[in-house]
């Protein structure tokens, strides 16, 4: 199971935005967004289409060059914590079978051994594809790969984007179920969906909005 | 200098001449790409802000005429 | 973690071997082409063979670059890569020295049958793979550059070998220089020196550049 | 940390005010340098006792080639404190000073060979500097192409940063090894180090060409960065004012 590095300050606080402002080419997507994230927490982020949810998360890991303001990630062993990112694109390669896959890319700035790679493996009931080129997989199970990284990630903070899309019911259960689980440890999650999700402790909910015309 | 004298160049005046005639075409043609963009940006952007301001006024308008129709 | 990348590398290219083969062919085709399109004889050949394989070999390295980044820029293994890694460096790293392994070193390794194609004598094929040998890992490096710049664009291809073919120039001028000085039994060690110089530049500034580039282009 | 003149000198509104009341001036200075420059070469100056008349060429290439240098050095420095910096005049620079460049490259490449013809006897000539200026030419056209490769700009503008700061790296690189592999060019005819072989007349000429072409370029450069800073900025309502203006101006 994935266990949560506790950071040695001890302290709650994961992630603090402030102020933060993304553009994409001459278009202000959001501007002066500050917000804060602490153990436990499961925060969502609601906005229309093409409202920046997507640029606000991979800015926050550090793909995306933010505009204005900036944000700080905790220290863990006197460490920038790497957060985990899921993407729309399942960062597998097709030509490596499931095992090379987690086995041959970092996560969380360390490769795994052999025995929690099986495991987490069977945990998202892809056992007997274990040597199989993923090219051969369905997109469901390619997606399943990529969660088994969850279970593998050693970092407090998880950032989904649309984690649920080509999940079956089954599998958007066992997803939901993991985030409460690794919340309830100590981690934090940022995530987006455009399904519903049904948690038992409602999540925050973070909207993103255009900014007003900025007639400076 | 006669003039002949001048534009032969003592026999080089082919060469010099095409080189003056090359870098005035040049810097004439420099100056005046920027000027043609000036002047189509400047078109370009009223074209645009008059579309803004016609977006901003038709709201208004469509509802006061509703307002009336009521 | 370099090892481990490396070898995840190493293993991705080993899993399409096909590819690995096209540069070399490509390599065979475009030299064996100038004896056809200039003259037979020996004599004439021998002086220019030498700068025909190593244009031959520059294009050919250049052709294999679009291997570096622009699958797993597709499949989004190139962000998992630069961002979980923790050190991006070490990732471009070990994607320039697999691309060298897959590429560079197999062109090196077929120079001589070139070189013998193209009725060079014995100490100007020795020369020819010694400085070969230095000046493919530079193709690496510089391409790695180029190659983040355009990886997200379409038509990159031809645009990569406009940013990159004038940054290969100085290696291409002391690399195919020293052949020739070797050809004439003359002593070609300053040549040399000039390349390893050249390497060992672009080995300190191409990681901090290519990760500039790769994260221009990630968007 | 007084920042503040530094962040003010960036922002493009503080630009298109300050060339508005200068680029006249400057653009007015160039075209009278060239003036007397062109007549001074071609009136009054000796001709050269070898090459006779077509040294008159040289007041054309010398010029040239030194602001395709000169520019290519602008476009660098200005990419590379707009690449860490992030500061958007500088991208802006950087963009306008390449085209300039380009076409003060292509100038020199095209006075250099109708200069070598009479000379040399032949149109193109493998000579250490003519090759330099034609990568040079390249390295242009990269930024160029690379930065119209982008749809978005912002990414187009770091992008070309990052190629401006390789390949100012490499133009030493360049120029030596080209320089070592082959020289016909005479030496430098004027540098500060040496005594100028030129006759004083020439000698005037020449410089005042070459402050002349720089100068024209500068001016060039500067509206194409007003251009920019005009398309760029377009949501912004100062732009608006000076766009509006200007119409209200042409109505009146």
């Amino acid at each position: 199971m994935s266990h949560v590095p506790v950071s040695n300050l001890q302290d709650d606080l994961i992630l603090k935005v402030d102020k933060l402002g993304i553009r994409r080419s001459e278009r202000w997507l959001f501007r002066e967004l500050s917000f804060e994230l602490f153990r436990g927490d499961i925060v969502q982020i609601v906005g229309h289409n093409g409202a920046g949810k997507t640029s606000l998360m991979r800015s926050l890991c550090g793909l995306l060059t933010h505009a204005e303001g900036d944000f700080e990630w905790t220290e863990i062993n006197d460490l920038p914590c790497l957060p985990l990112y899921l993407g729309h694109l399942a960062a597998v390669k097709p030509e490596l079978t499931v095992f090379e896959n987690l086995k041959y890319h970092p996560i969380a700035g360390q490769f795994l051994g052999d025995e929690p790679i099986e495991d987490a493996i069977d945990q998202v009931r892809l056992g007997n594809y274990l040597d199989t080129p993923t090219r051969h997989l369905s997109a469901g199970q390619t997606r399943r790969v990529g969660l088994a990284r969850l279970l593998l990630a050693d970092t407090p903070c998880w950032i989904l984007d649309e984690p649920f899309t080509s999940l079956d019911v089954e599998g958007c259960k066992w997803l939901e179920q993991q985030i409460e689980q690794f919340a309830e440890k100590g981690g934090c999650v940022l995530l987006t969906s455009h399904q519903p999700v049904h948690f038992e402790k409602k999540p925050q909910i973070l909207e993103i909005k255009r900014p007003v015309e900025a007639l400076c | 200098m006669t003039m002949h004298e001048f534009f032969d160049m003592g026999g080089y005046g082919f060469y010099v001449w095409s080189c003056y005639a090359a870098t005035a075409v040049v810097f004439i043609a420099l100056f005046v790409m920027v000027k043609s963009q000036r002047s189509r940006l400047v078109k370009q952007l009223q074209r645009q802000y008059r579309q803004e301001k016609r977006a901003t006024k038709e709201p208004e308008l469509k509802a006061s005429h509703n307002a009336a129709q009521v | 973690m370099l090892g481990k990348l490396l070898r995840r590398e190493l293993l991705r290219h080993w899993r399409c071997r096909q590819d690995l083969i096209n540069p070399l062919i490509f390599f065979l085709i475009t030299v064996s082409l100038f004896p056809l399109a200039v003259t037979p004889d020996g004599a004439m050949l021998s002086r220019i063979g030498n700068g025909i394989i190593w244009v031959a070999a520059l294009l050919a390295a250049m052709l294999s670059l679009e291997s570096m980044y622009r699958d797993d820029f597709y499949d989004g293994t190139l962000e998992l890569l630069m961002l979980q890694s923790g050190s991006p460096y070490s990732v471009v790293m070990a994607k320039i020295i697999s691309h060298w392994l897959t590429t560079g070193l197999p062109l090196v390794i077929m120079s001589p049958l070139l070189a013998v194609m193209m009725q060079m004598e014995g100490d100007a094929i020795g020369a020819l793979m010694l400085t070969l040998l230095i000046g493919t890992p530079v193709l690496s490096l510089i391409g790695s550059v180029g190659m983040g710049l355009t990886v997200g664009l379409r038509q990159g291809g031809v645009l990569l070998s406009l940013l990159v073919l004038p940054l290969y120039i100085p290696i291409l001028i002391f690399g195919a220089g020293a052949v020739s000085r070797a050809a004439m039994g003359m002593d070609y060690s300053g040549q040399l020196a000039f390349m390893g110089a050249f390497l060992l530049g672009s080995i300190s500034l191409v990681p901090f550049a290519s990760v500039a580039a790769i994260k221009v282009s990630i968007r | 940390m007084n920042w503040q003149w530094f962040h003010r000198l960036s922002s493009p509104k503080w630009f298109y005010q300050i060339s508005e009341r200068w680029l006249p001036w400057v653009m007015g200075v160039s075209l009278v340098l060239m003036a007397a420059g062109i007549y001074q070469g071609l009136f009054n100056s000796v001709p050269d006792y070898q090459q006779g008349e077509s040294v008159r060429i040289m007041y054309l290439h010398v010029p040239t080639a030194f602001a395709s240098m000169m520019f290519y050095m602008v476009m660098a420095i200005a990419a590379a404190i707009g690449y860490i910096w992030r500061i958007k005049l500088a991208h802006m620079a950087a963009i306008s000073a390449a085209p300039v460049g380009a076409a003060m490259t292509f100038l020199a490449l095209f006075t250099g060979a109708f200069w070598g013809k009479p000379m040399w006897g032949t149109w193109w000539v493998w000579d250490a500097r003519l090759t330099s200026e034609l990568i040079l030419l390249f390295l242009y056209l990269g930024f160029i192409s690379l930065h119209q490769a982008f749809e978005d700009r912002e990414v187009g503008d770091r992008a070309a940063g990052v190629l401006a700061m390789v390949g100012v790296v490499n133009i030493p690189i360049i120029h030596f090894s080209v320089e070592w592999w082959n020289t016909l060019h005479q030496g430098a005819t004027i540098s500060k180090f040496e005594k100028p072989s030129l006759d004083p007349s020439m000698l005037i000429a020449l410089l005042l060409m070459i402050f002349a072409v720089i100068l024209f370029c500068s001016a060039i450069m500067m509206y194409r960065m007003r251009n920019e800073v005009l398309s760029r900025e377009n949501n912004k309502s100062w732009v608006k004012e000076v766009v509006l203006g200007k119409q209200i101006g042409k109505m009146k």
